[in-house]
């Protein structure tokens, strides 16, 4: 009987939302005079979902461990300077300047998890310690577009099959290797293991430091990811393109509108993915409804809290039966009082 | 028994570039994509030197010279109206965008973040409603970036794929990183307006923006100069790095002061008044500040605040033609200047378009007026510019549209 | 309290116990050795460094000048305290402050009749956005970090709109005068900056008030809400207090800006997260519970002393952000060790369950011996 | 049953808790296909004897054999490998992962480097069939699980090590009657391929249903061990009890009254209790028994508005009150010492002075001057043992913060005192002032109501005894009834005493919305 009635995972509910999302947006680009599912227009959201998703990806992992890590704006910056400087418009550049880039950006994370599993500092504080310090050495060191991309790095970008961007399918690509990762390795599991309860992943043997390391290297390789994308879209590296899209905020946004659990242990790259696209049809109408920029910020926060307040209260208030309710009778009892 | 998932994490994420260097070989081979661009390497090398792999260097010297003589240029037109006067060069010809209907202009701006922005932005539309009810523009439509490159690339090629468009007019974020979209708008065979910052192509109908950075840093490095005696410190007071119009004002004017040896320090402000008097409230301690040198004028206020809360004489000071600085300067009757980044080149853009319309000539680089604003004109200015707010921009330019005073006043963003 | 009368057992001569566990000395000496005291031995041995690098900041009248302008970065710490230690986040200050700027320019302009009912109003605007932050959290159940983050973008955005991104202008002089003001020959210290005065008095009052009930509540709130639920506290109005309290000091913040800088729109960017940082530097848990507010304060001061040595040692201003993301780093790794030896009894004969603070797993935490 | 070979033999076996001696030279021994059961009141030492077992503690000295071979754990997971699961009271369940993740954490099986989900699924599949367990799906969510469910999740994953060597703590505390069957189905199972299980539980009915042998502990030593058989109900009880309690526990305070009623529930009920009736007095001390599970927390909880009750009334000193909250419920006059004092009665990080005053600046602010005076006073008459109020209570033993916990609760000058589990975890010394507290409150008038597993507490306290089970009041016993009274009135075995109306083990209304 239980499973028949069981409600609409949070998951369900930010898909119902993107849904709902998707029709008013198409309805009001009607109302406009414009075909909301035009190539054209499909190219637009698909773009704008890329970016954002790449690093919504990384940031979900991390959340998932129960951490948090708001450097990846400057990892972004750093990584499309640093492999714009290293490419300096040679084809031949790309294969170490993508390496090198990557593995900067490995690096960076590897510190953010060192700091927070071993040092025993908060998520939040370590990744905005991390972020400033990277940010004082792009201030310094690199004034205005830096590097070149060559052509052949450029076709990343502009590259389309059908009505679908390149770079969708690169951060689709890279989001169902997330969605391997968590479910098909043990990495995943123990991810959500360490995510959940830190006291139950132990007691299982899993050394609980390695899947929160992991989560920070994996976050930061994937905020490289988008670093490079936009490299590629740029065609010049930029020390301030990471900070331009507010991705530290938006991201951890768009995860937890999907439905992710912001205390680690519960949630999925689906839901994410759901978020970031209910954030870029949001922008795409807008944008077609030539709303003032001003209030455009005034919509997407109202949005971001009522999205999240749809569902976050539901789901505390499931929360605390789980190992006192008596029998499963007096579980039906409290929910159906 | 476990393998250490931060190798495994490598592995996914080489697995991941895998996916993306498969993906993107593989297509540009056998599809080439509609909208790659016809061949940014060539036209990019072959007039962007400066563009090349190394750290951007914003002092080109031969620019310098050009923006130098520029200042003392002569304009055609009427100084009257200096939103249509340009200096004498290379001109596009339009005859073929020459029309009768009202055209559909697509507008794809950085943002309006700031007040020099805002003023612009207002003008811009009441020129808009001017052209309208004279039926050359149908409609403009705008996206705005909010200041993100990404965003603005999205914009223009939203515009060019389903905007309709009949002009495109693009106010850069940022110069390199646009380049390319501009390209691919001008691919349409669509005129295509640049204005404010550049963009490294010339494949535009018209580049509209006044003389430039160079001709303001000389300006004021020169007036500065003028009013100190050498060693003399002064602060140089900066918004933000990274935008060629803002740092090529720095770069003349860094080399002036050292041709003149002035002691010049730079800080970037964000233009936060706050931060700007905790700099100079610092630099006082350390000792004498003789002048001010300001990338922008907003936060001069605050700059001349600090003086007078550390009770020490004030600076010679160079800040810009917003009111805020116009009304603080006649105050404190201090020694200064307020060079001017023409704020009506926001009006000339859509003017352009008039013209392209009825099929006349424009320049290909059109060179706006840029004349600083000295001691003596100020007290016009600040009567004719009488109950405007403080963000508001004496060279606007917005006199004789529709709406004069009263919207700019209200100061409501479209 | 008559209850405990033992009247069924003689009692065995009791001592009382003493308010304190050492003389008023040996309490300080163990509240320097936790990070909420650490702070304001940073903060000295700062200020020494910056006056030994430049003599001319040992000036009184310098000095006073620097902690007059440092006090809306402190008072925005002493809010965010209040919103920490109870467990939570503050992301919007920042939109509050600049609320506040261009509500003051806007509203008030050259009318000096108006700075009394609009200060008042900018109050209430204050209160209006910290109870929407509180009931939000509280009641919506959304992550607080959530909710002030929409908060942010919606209030950042509405200002902007309404005024057209820009203030009108500066606000009259009266008014003005709160954030730049100050009281002229004041014996060795030269003079005495307002919103110096101002921090004192808040910065009193907030002391004052943890120790309040209100104060106190807070503090096992932020420990553990779950106790603090069955104590009857009323925890979703205690923490909408706390919201309110957080968003009036970005008000008086915004007040005192607005004098000290003038209205501009980007008056307050970035506040929150220098406030936040200037708690996490103060010693305060992330996660609530723990700290003390003057540190807090102290931490903001700290943090102002440091970006002025490093304007005086003449350290590129682009530098200063990784000196700062490296001291709060190293601050909170410190944190959470420091507050155990501070804390901590001296000599161990009464620590007799430590046991029980479990450094190996235990299962079944909650149950002793069955 | 054959006699089968000894997996494991404990030799002298001693642990002590800093200077507080838990367990003291016991010894242990596990066949294979049997069960073990231990048995003893609460601080008998069986937790701990569980625990070093288990690899959470190392004992002081003593020596344990597996197969013939000294072994010395110092990891939980090291008892696990080599073959010892144990599945201990609380779960150790992740909520959100499915039962099969929870069942292979950390052992995900694996083909070319993946996890094989399939073959998970698969093995949980084949493990709950091989444990006879019908109706549980591997993919389920551990949350959406009963918590009968949940245990056999819990037991699934001490199986699914290989375990030869299962402990269980208390299994059955917190299922329904049913339920427990197929738990023992499941044992059943377990020792028929050979596995040796130690059970510990406070049910003797179990006991002696499921054991082969049996192990009585009583203040950490080792009383008897000997074959199930050869005892019985009483004798056991007897074996556990054994001590005289009259001396240990005070007598009421001379000239208590007993006066008007203090508190009453009429047919109170929410989601966890059902239809209780009871009266109770000012002056009086109530014990209630019951097993863990019975609802006797969750009694407390409705009264004190943590889950509000839903049905019936309640009134307090006459006047009708139904408090939502525990706010509400202690403006009413009410206190609760809660059962948990670090998850849920402390604040660890804050200083003694701040933790008794906490109900006060929370409930009633205007009197934290005058209870910040009483205090002092308040913390000595308890023999609190600290160095100064001002000392953090995380540093405090477990006695002594119980003490703190109850100070908050007497500045707000009660009614009604509920008190759960109030000497858990707590040595003698500080026992005994508890008890003289509720002796004292008492003369003063206060009513106390008292939930406690320790049978001896709950007769030596108590003037009147109420036994719950399945959620319902099963009766009341007079003050001075013996354990065995108790128990079987709890468990519903046997005859039940003539003083007692016992509830149907099972409420219709149960089955039918089952």
């Amino acid at each position: 009987m239980r499973s028949r009635l069981q409600p609409l995972t949070s998951t369900g509910i930010v898909v119902a939302v993107l849904v709902l999302s998707l029709v008013v947006g198409a309805i009001l680009t009607a109302v406009e005079g414009r075909n909301f599912l035009s190539s054209g227009n499909i190219d637009a959201v698909l773009t704008g979902c890329s970016i954002l998703g790449l690093i919504a990806i990384g940031q979900t992992l991390v959340i998932l461990v129960g951490s948090l890590d708001l450097s990846v704006p400057f990892v972004v910056s750093l990584t499309s300077v640093v492999a714009a400087g290293q490419m300096a418009g040679e084809p031949a550049n790309v294969v170490p300047a993508v390496l090198l880039a990557l593995g900067i950006a490995a690096v960076i994370g590897l510190a953010n998890g060192l700091v927070v599993s071993f040092l025993k500092v908060h998520g939040f504080i370590a990744t905005l310690g991390m972020g400033l310090i990277i940010s004082g050495y792009l201030g310094s060191n690199y004034q205005g577009s830096h590097g070149l991309a060559p052509r052949s790095f450029r076709l990343i970008d502009a590259t389309q099959i059908g009505p679908v961007p390149l770079t969708f399918l690169i951060m689709l690509g890279c989001a169902l290797l997330a969605i391997v990762m968590l479910r098909r390795t043990r990495l995943g599991h123990h991810l959500y293991a360490v995510g959940g309860s830190p006291e139950v992943a132990r007691l299982s043997g899993i050394r609980t430091s390695v899947p929160v390391i992991a989560a920070h290297v994996l976050c930061s390789v994937l905020a490289a990811v988008a670093g490079l994308l936009l490299l590629s879209r740029l065609s010049v590296g930029s020390p301030t393109i990471g900070s331009q899209g507010d991705y530290d905020l938006m991201s951890i946004a768009a995860v937890v509108l999907g439905g992710t659990l912001l205390a680690g242990g519960k949630g999925n790259i689906v839901g994410t993915l759901a978020g970031v696209a209910i954030f870029a049809v949001l922008d795409n109408v807008m944008g077609v409804m030539q709303v003032n920029p001003f209030l455009k910020d005034v919509i997407r926060g109202l949005v971001i809290v009522a999205a999240v307040a749809v569902y976050a209260g539901r789901e505390i208030d499931r929360r605390p039966a789980r190992f006192d309710r008596p029998t499963g009778l007096d579980a039906v009892l409290q929910e159906t009082k | 028994m476990r393998k250490s998932p931060l190798l495994r994490g490598a592995v996914v994420s080489a697995a991941a570039l895998l996916v993306l260097a498969a993906c993107s070989t593989d297509d540009s081979v056998d599809d080439p994509a509609p909208d790659a661009g016809a061949d940014p390497e060539t036209s990019e090398s072959a007039d962007a030197p400066a563009d090349s792999s190394a750290d951007t260097e914003w002092f080109v010297q031969a620019d310098f010279d050009e923006q130098d003589a520029q200042r003392s240029a002569t304009f055609e037109g009427d100084e009257a109206t200096p939103w249509l006067q340009y200096i004498d060069g290379p001109m596009t010809d339009t005859k073929k965008y020459a029309t009768q209907e009202a055209q559909k202009v697509c507008f794809a701006n950085a943002s309006i973040s700031n007040p020099w922005r805002q003023t612009g932005w207002i003008t811009m539309n009441q020129q808009l409603k001017a052209l309208q009810d004279s039926n050359v523009i149908g409609e403009m439509e705008t996206r705005d970036a909010q200041d993100d490159d990404n965003t603005q690339i999205a914009d223009i090629d939203y515009f060019i794929t389903e905007g309709n468009c009949d002009v495109f007019i693009i106010s850069p974020n940022s110069t390199a990183a646009m380049t390319p979209a501009v390209e691919r708008a001008c691919e349409t065979g669509k005129p295509v307006i640049v204005f404010d910052r550049g963009v490294n192509t010339d494949c535009y109908t018209s580049f509209i923006h006044p003389i430039g950075g160079y001709a303001w840093g000389i300006d004021t490095a020169n007036f500065l100069s003028d009013n100190l005696e050498e060693g003399d410190k002064v602060v140089a007071l900066r918004i933000l790095p990274g935008v060629d119009v803002l740092e090529t004002r720095w770069a003349a004017a860094e080399k002036i002061f050292k041709d003149n040896g002035i002691d010049a320090v730079d800080y970037f402000t964000g233009a936060d008044p706050s931060k700007i008097k905790q700099i100079i409230s610092d630099e006082l301690v350390k000792g004498d500040v003789k002048g001010v040198w300001m990338d922008a004028g907003d936060g001069a206020v605050a700059a001349i605040e600090a003086f007078e809360d550390a009770g020490v004489d004030l600076p010679v000071m160079t800040g810009e033609d917003e009111m805020s600085f116009l009304r603080k300067w006649e105050e404190t009757g201090l020694t200064g200047l307020a060079p001017v980044y023409s704020n009506f080149q926001w009006r000339t853009t859509l003017l352009a378009v008039e013209k392209i319309v009825k099929g006349e000539a424009i320049p290909t680089e059109w060179v706006l007026p840029q004349t600083p604003i000295t001691e003596d004109e100020r007290a016009d200015f600040l009567e004719e510019n009488d109950g405007m707010p403080d963000g508001h921009y004496a060279k606007f330019g917005g006199e004789d549209l529709p709406g004069y005073p009263q919207v700019w006043q209200d100061r409501k963003i479209p | 309290m008559s209850t405990p009368v033992t009247t069924s057992t003689p009692a065995p001569a009791r001592t009382a116990i003493p308010a304190h566990q050492r003389g008023l000395g040996g309490r300080l000496l163990a509240a320097v050795l936790t990070p909420g005291g650490a702070v304001f031995v940073l903060a000295a041995v700062l200020l020494v460094a910056t006056i030994q690098a430049n003599p001319n900041f040992g000036d009184p009248g310098v000095i006073m000048l620097f902690l007059g302008r440092t006090a809306p970065i402190a008072i925005a710490a002493i809010g965010q305290y209040y919103v920490i230690v109870s467990g939570e986040f503050d992301l919007s200050m920042g939109a509050v402050i600049g609320t506040q700027v261009v509500l003051a320019g806007n509203m008030i302009g050259e009318d000096p009749d108006k700075v009394v009912p609009v200060t008042v109003l900018m109050l209430l605007v204050g209160a209006a956005v910290g109870f929407a932050n509180g009931v939000l959290t509280t009641l919506l159940k959304v992550p607080s970090f959530i909710v002030t983050l929409g908060m942010m973008l919606a209030l950042g955005g509405l200002v902007s709109y309404l005024t057209g991104g820009a203030a009108t202008g500066n606000p009259v002089d009266e008014f003005r005068e709160i954030g730049r003001g100050r009281f002229e020959n004041v014996p060795v210290l030269e003079f005495l900056p307002y919103p110096l005065i101002i921090l004192v008095v808040l910065a009193i009052a907030a002391t004052l008030l943890m120790r309040r009930p209100f104060g106190r509540n807070l503090l096992a709130v932020g420990d553990n809400p779950e106790s603090a639920e069955r104590s009857g506290t009323s925890v979703w109005w205690l923490k909408t207090r706390a919201f309110m309290i957080s968003s009036l000091a970005a008000s008086v913040s915004g007040i005192l800006l607005v004098g000290y800088a003038g209205v501009h729109p980007s008056v307050g960017d970035g506040y929150e997260f220098t406030a936040i940082t200037a708690v996490v530097l103060g010693g305060v848990l992330l996660g609530g519970g723990r700290g003390w507010v003057l540190s807090a304060a102290a931490g903001a001061i700290a943090l102002e002393l440091l970006f002025t040595l490093l304007t005086v040692k003449e350290v590129e201003s682009t530098w200063r952000d990784t000196v700062q993301g490296v001291i709060i780093i190293v601050a909170v790794a410190v944190a959470a060790r420091g507050w155990q030896a501070g804390r901590r009894p001296r000599g161990s004969a009464r620590r007799a369950p430590s046991t029980r603070i479990p450094t190996t797993p235990t299962p079944g935490t909650t149950n002793g011996d069955n | 049953m054959p006699a089968t070979s000894v997996v494991l033999q404990a030799r002298g076996l001693t642990k002590s808790f800093v200077g507080h001696t838990v367990l003291e030279d016991v010894d242990l021994e596990l066949r294979a296909g049997e069960v073990l059961g231990l048995v003893g009141e609460n601080g008998a030492g069986k937790s701990t004897l569980m625990k070093i077992l288990a690899g959470v503690h190392s004992p002081d000295s003593g020596t344990v054999e597996l197969n013939g071979e000294a072994v010395s754990f110092s990891h939980p997971v090291q008892a696990q490998q080599a073959g010892i699961s144990t599945v201990f009271q609380e779960f150790n369940l992740l909520p959100e992962r499915s039962v099969a993740e929870n069942i292979y954490l950390g052992r995900e099986p694996r083909r070319l480097g993946l996890v094989d989900v399939g073959q998970m699924h698969r093995d949980t599949e084949e493990l709950l069939t091989g444990l006879g367990v019908t109706g549980l799906r591997p993919g389920q969510r551990v949350r959406s699980l009963s918590v009968a469910e949940q245990q056999i999740v819990e037991i699934a994953k001490a199986v699914s090590y290989d375990a030869r060597i299962i402990s269980m703590d208390e299994p059955t505390a917190a299922l329904a009657e049913h339920e427990v069957e197929l738990l023992y189905g499941i044992i059943g199972t377990l020792t028929a391929r050979g596995v040796a299980i130690l059970y510990v539980s406070h049910r003797l009915k179990e006991i002696f249903r499921l054991c082969d042998t049996i192990t009585v502990l009583k203040d950490g030593r080792q009383v008897t061990t000997q074959p199930a058989s050869s005892l019985d109900d009483a004798e056991l009880v007897r074996l556990m009890v054994g001590r005289s309690i009259s001396s240990f526990f005070p007598d009421p305070v001379e000239g208590t009254v007993v006066g008007e009623p203090a508190l009453e529930l009429r047919d109170a009920g929410n989601g966890y209790v059902d239809g209780v009736d009871l009266t109770l007095r000012a002056g009086e001390v109530v014990g209630i028994a019951g097993l863990q599970g019975s609802g006797r927390t969750e009694l407390f909880e409705g009264i004190f508005g943590v889950r509000p009750f839903t049905r019936g009334t309640m009134s307090i000193a006459g006047t009708q009150v139904r408090p939502r909250s525990p706010r509400a419920a202690i403006r009413a006059g009410l206190a609760m010492v809660t059962e948990d004092r670090k998850a849920t009665g402390l604040a660890l990080n804050q200083t003694i002075l701040d933790n008794a005053l906490g109900v006060v600046r929370a409930v009633f602010p205007r009197r934290t001057a005058q209870a910040r005076r009483d205090v002092p006073g308040l913390l000595s008459s308890l023999e609190v043992s600290a160095r100064a109020t001002d000392q953090e209570v995380q540093f405090l033993s477990g006695g002594n913060q119980q003490k703190v916990v109850l100070a908050r609760w007497l500045t707000t000058e009660p009614r009604v005192v509920l008190m759960d589990e109030p000497t858990r975890g707590i040595d003698v010394g500080a026992k005994h002032s508890i008890y003289e507290l509720m002796r004292s409150l008492a003369a003063d008038g206060v009513a106390v109501l008292m939930v406690s597993s320790e049978l001896p507490e709950v007769i030596g306290m108590s003037d009147r005894i109420l036994v719950m089970r399945d959620g319902r009041l099963a009766g009341e016993l007079p003050a001075g009834s013996s354990e065995e009274t108790v128990l079987q009135l709890a468990t519903g075995v046997t005859v039940a005493p003539t003083t007692t109306t016992p509830a149907p083990t099972d409420a219709p209304t149960e089955e039918v919305a089952r």
